[in-house]
């Protein structure tokens, strides 16, 4: 029996296993890098480990200190997240060998699907669809360019480079004209080198205007292996969702059926025991391919939790405590939606930003929940990523629920720290969001040179009007703002297309 | 009272008038609250709020949905613009420096790229100018606000 | 169609309509009394009116100057939420006639069902089951307390007193022997009077050990209407209601629509257009007896929103502008249970308190919705009703909806002002509450000489420990405590088991 | 430091210790945080929070899901309980007046019945003694903090 969870990660996710911990009767602990040491999710724990060194291969990817940590402090069982260790096989293996429990899927399980072509021959295997393209298994740079220019040609343009071995849009480019092929193909090769010391990529057809769609899974130990519908997470921003739901609009009782009989086939064939997510390309014509399998809980969970009425980590704690899932016949209910916000100028090419929480005021209200990490007063770094918090709605219809999401973000309040939520605003009223049209390459299409915000001459009075009120009256002697941050005003900087790990 | 605030590159005069309670501008009126607000009321009569946070120079305002970055600029001090320095708003790494000391640039060229919070930026001139110093090479770190060139504007 | 919605109340409620109505598109206007005047609900509002006054009667009583704020502010409705004039059938004539809509049931259905008398004959009639007792009509002191022996000879003890005219606990009193008769249908006749203006009581046998069990209603006025399961409210202290769930743990498919069929004849029988709430007794063996139907809105409606998924006050504003109700089949799924925090000292026999919101830090997390109409710097004043909030938590099964609110409960900081969060907190400790098996009269069998808290010595300790150094260390200066109060420290009140209007 | 408090009548001493960072008292430690919160260490090694608030001259403490509100008593200050006055501590009505000057009272005994917030309370004596003077009648409408009977103890 689980009695003690420690919980291998940070932020938003941390405190939302933390709770589900609590909750379960279980005590915690959490580890925490220096930076950390005010965070949020530090305080929701029983207990807590620092995690000594500046870099996050220091901290958060040290599974031999996080273990160290977990032995220490008694805990019995480790819970990842999302990101960091979480999809790293070797780690999974390492705590299952330090006798601890791994709320996870099994090493095996995680490597197979976390190898892109790997994943690919499985999934081919087990009969699931996929998008063709060629893998790229050259490695000499010369040799590689040839054989991507080779695999063009077969493919056709539009085509996706892909990281063999990558995830989070990190080494990917869309190339339009065979023109493009050149530059593009290097830049995601030295990018997924950077990134995952492997600069391998794969080559495919891009499928215009698809959908994102991915089936949650859950397994049990007990031979039970379910799906609990879908989520659509199609407007997504530099290949990073911002804006998830569920149901997906375009969604039938029988293609969903056919989508989850998929996913459940792909969890399967890799014996997979946990919660998982298994996403797919749902093209105009209902035809769908598989993605790839992530072997973790999502960012976007919440959303299925919402329709669902499940709780997906209490799940998680229960299967990896060797307990039947306790999940009945699937019932799909209502309509939930999902934005992520993020600490970024949406005007400056989702550059990320940094700088105090001087005000976080989330709205409230029936149907709102906000998953976040973060607090009034709190510092955003450029340590981590920038994501600030979910805010998730529920509404019986997809309607009321964009309806409540516009009125949670009008009146969502952060200052001192530029984040999306204009954008996000904006998003809830673009036609295609509204009519449920979306596909991946909606914010593209949309915005061609970049999106941005250009206000109303009356609302720019007001905050002219404002801040001169403010100044005169002393309203800054109310607040105790942090230190000095340049904020976005006058930025020299603009963000290129690439990522870094 | 009279301030003056820069917004999106644009410099604005705003001169309040006020009743005991009330401050007005441009038609419509403000009356501040001690929670770090103030209830806006527009000229049609309908109402409205504004949340408002001091960080530094810039006042952030929370108005309709939407945020504006306002920058107090001292009164009767030059447009201090600091065209001249090139700072670095975040920490990070100097991928390429593409100009050097000497240099003539014009508005909107690529002077640097930098890594920083996993992506690549780039320094951009925000005016023609010549570059006269160079501060960082390829593969040194930044600090936020390190200043990375100077440029010196044309005139 | 409705635009321009008038909502004529204040708190919580006020909030949580003032909030629909935005995310339905509609405009809106608040009143308020000028103690009031900073209340969060006349902010969530686009425009708000002054009543004039000092006294209730002057204010949210205050029908006429009500319906002349939204005849001047352009406000083409008025919602009522509950308790002020939600239920005045005259008040909601008075609306109508002025031409605006008004968003609730007929002014006949609140007057046949406003009085227990009439609503018991329009209840036999309609064959739904009624608790034997005896009306006694003599409004004269004397012949009316010959008629109360009379009456209780039949009935039998322990038998209740209700104000006939009553609601909410007011004007009711149990007798649990001959020897108390006198003494208590004096009180009773005495609160009556003053309360309703009415002194006349109805006399009932108590039904020992039995639930309270509510049925959701709703019906439009396109002759489609409907049950959403039941509420279980018997968790009360004055007989007000301070714990409530959905579904109720003794709740049988079969019984479910028995009650919610006899819940719909109710409403039929009266031309119910609206939500509604029919409650009943529900003893032992399953028998269930009706109690009353309140014409409107309920406190305690989010559980039934959270188990079916549906937004009853939605559906409020779409039904008055005579739209057909937007409920799918029911589909009731999950637990969830709502507690009431009340600003009263739980060890003082509930006495009301006031003071000061230093700290009002609400807790946050999956499946926690928090209806409130305060924040943290506002006063709790003893004009109004002393309900600050209601926590309401969401979880697959009735166990984990526990422990929800078990971590809710302890999560939820409110200093400045006494509350009963740690009467509630016990409360989920208690083996009937965790069993479910809940009963009217449970809090006076569990607390008979009232509810204490003796606190740790440990927790002593460290109180006094944090209070030494805060005080040390100067942290008042850190937050601006509002005006000096003397919260409950030693207070030479004790609260009798009566109550005013 | 020292410091006394009145909590449910009783009287505590409370003698801290410190660290240059840590404050102890009965064996647990507390470490104060700019947000009104301290980090509390117990004995046994295991952690937890307390928020405090100040209002008046009582702390508020919330600590593992419970509040106590502890009165600040000035250091050599004599107890000062205030057993002569009993003051309403909230608006109300007086319904019913139960004794009258001179009259002598136990401990326990309702002296006062009043009506606040829509409920009937009554006012009781908290130690033997006698009533010296009853400043109120039934009727009368009383504020806040206002003292509605002098009650002389019994020694």
């Amino acid at each position: 029996m689980i009695q003690r969870v420690l919980v291998a990660n940070r932020g938003e996710i941390a405190c939302r296993v933390l709770r589900a911990c609590r909750e379960a009767g279980l005590s915690s602990v959490a580890v925490y890098a220096e930076n950390d040491r005010l965070g949020m999710f530090k305080e929701l724990a029983d207990d807590s480990v620092l995690l000594e060194g500046d870099t996050i291969a220091e901290t958060y990817l040290n599974g031999a200190a996080i273990i160290e940590a977990a032995q220490q402090t008694g805990a019995d069982a480790i819970h990842p997240g999302f990101g960091f260790l979480s999809e790293r096989a070797e780690f999974a293996q390492a705590v299952m060998d330090a006798g601890l429990v791994w709320i996870g899927p099994s090493p095996q399980a995680i490597e197979q699907m976390g190898d892109k072509m790997s994943a690919r021959q499985i999934m081919k295997r087990a009969g699931v669809p996929v998008i063709p393209g060629v893998e790229i298994e050259e490695e000499d740079e010369t040799h590689a360019m040839q054989a991507i220019r080779a695999a063009a040609q077969e493919t056709g343009y539009p085509l996706l480079l892909k990281a063999t071995a990558g995830g989070g849009g990190k080494g990917m480019r869309v190339v339009h004209t065979q023109d493009e092929l050149e530059q593009g193909a290097q830049a995601a090769r030295r990018e997924a080198l950077a990134a995952f010391g492997d600069g391998r990529v794969y080559v495919e057809k891009l499928l215009m205007k698809s959908k994102h769609v991915e089936i949650q899974i859950l397994a049990d130990a007990h031979g039970r292996c379910i799906h609990l519908g879908e989520r659509e997470c199609s407007v997504q921003r530099r290949h990073q969702k911002v804006f998830e739901e569920a149901p997906c609009s375009s969604m039938t009782p029988s293609l969903r059926e056919r989508m989850g009989q998929a996913a459940v086939a792909a969890a399967k064939a890799v014996d997979y025991v946990g919660a998982g997510t298994v996403e797919f390309l749902l093209a105009d014509d209902q035809s769908f391919y598989f993605l790839e399998m992530n072997t973790r809980i999502q960012v976007e969970h919440p959303v299925t939790e919402m329709v669902t009425g499940v709780d997906l980590v209490r799940e998680q704690l229960r299967i990896a405590d060797g307990q039947p899932m306790a999940v009945d016949e699937l019932n799909i209910r209502g309509h939930s939606i999902e934005v992520r916000l993020y600490a970024e100028d949406a005007t400056n090419n989702f550059l990320p930003a940094i700088g105090p929480l001087a005000v976080f005021r989330p709205p409230v209200g029936p149907g709102i929940r906000l998953d976040t990490g973060v607090r009034e007063g709190d510092e955003v770094t450029p340590h981590y990523d920038p994501m600030l918090a979910k805010l998730i709605v529920f509404a019986p219809t997809r309607h009321e629920a964009l309806q409540r999401m516009r009125r949670a973000l009008d009146e969502f309040v952060v200052l001192g720290t530029t984040t999306n939520i204009g954008f996000l605003r904006d998003l809830c009223d673009v036609p295609e969001v509204i009519s449920g049209d979306t596909y991946t390459s909606m914010i593209d299409d949309l915005y061609p040179d970049g999106y941005k915000f250009v206000p109303k001459q009356e609302h720019l009075d007001v905050a002219l009007l404002s801040a001169a009120v403010a100044e005169t009256t002393g309203m800054h002697r109310l607040r105790t703002a942090a230190k000095q941050s340049s904020g976005n005003v006058a930025s020299p900087f603009q963000s290129l297309n690439r990522r870094y790990p | 009272m009279e301030h003056e605030f820069r917004y999106n590159g644009e410099t604005y005069e705003v001169v309040l008038e006020r009743t005991p309670r009330i401050w007005t501008y441009a038609q419509h009126c403000a009356h501040p609250r001690e929670d770090g607000r103030l209830r806006i009321y527009f000229e049609n009569g309908t109402k409205a709020w504004a949340h408002v946070a001091k960080v530094g120079d810039v006042w952030w305002v929370h108005h309709c949905g939407r945020i504006y970055t306002l920058e107090r600029l001292e009164a009767g001090a030059s447009s201090n613009e600091q065209h001249g320095g090139l700072v670095a708003p975040m920490p990070g790494v100097v991928l390429e420096v593409l100009v050097s000391a000497g240099e003539s640039v014009e508005a909107g060229q690529t002077l640097m790229v930098l890594e920083a919070m996993k992506m690549e930026h780039r320094i951009v001139a925000s005016d023609n100018g010549t570059v006269t110093v160079v501060h960082f090479s390829a593969g040194d770190r930044v600090e936020q606000g390190a200043t990375l060139l100077d440029v010196e504007d044309a005139e």
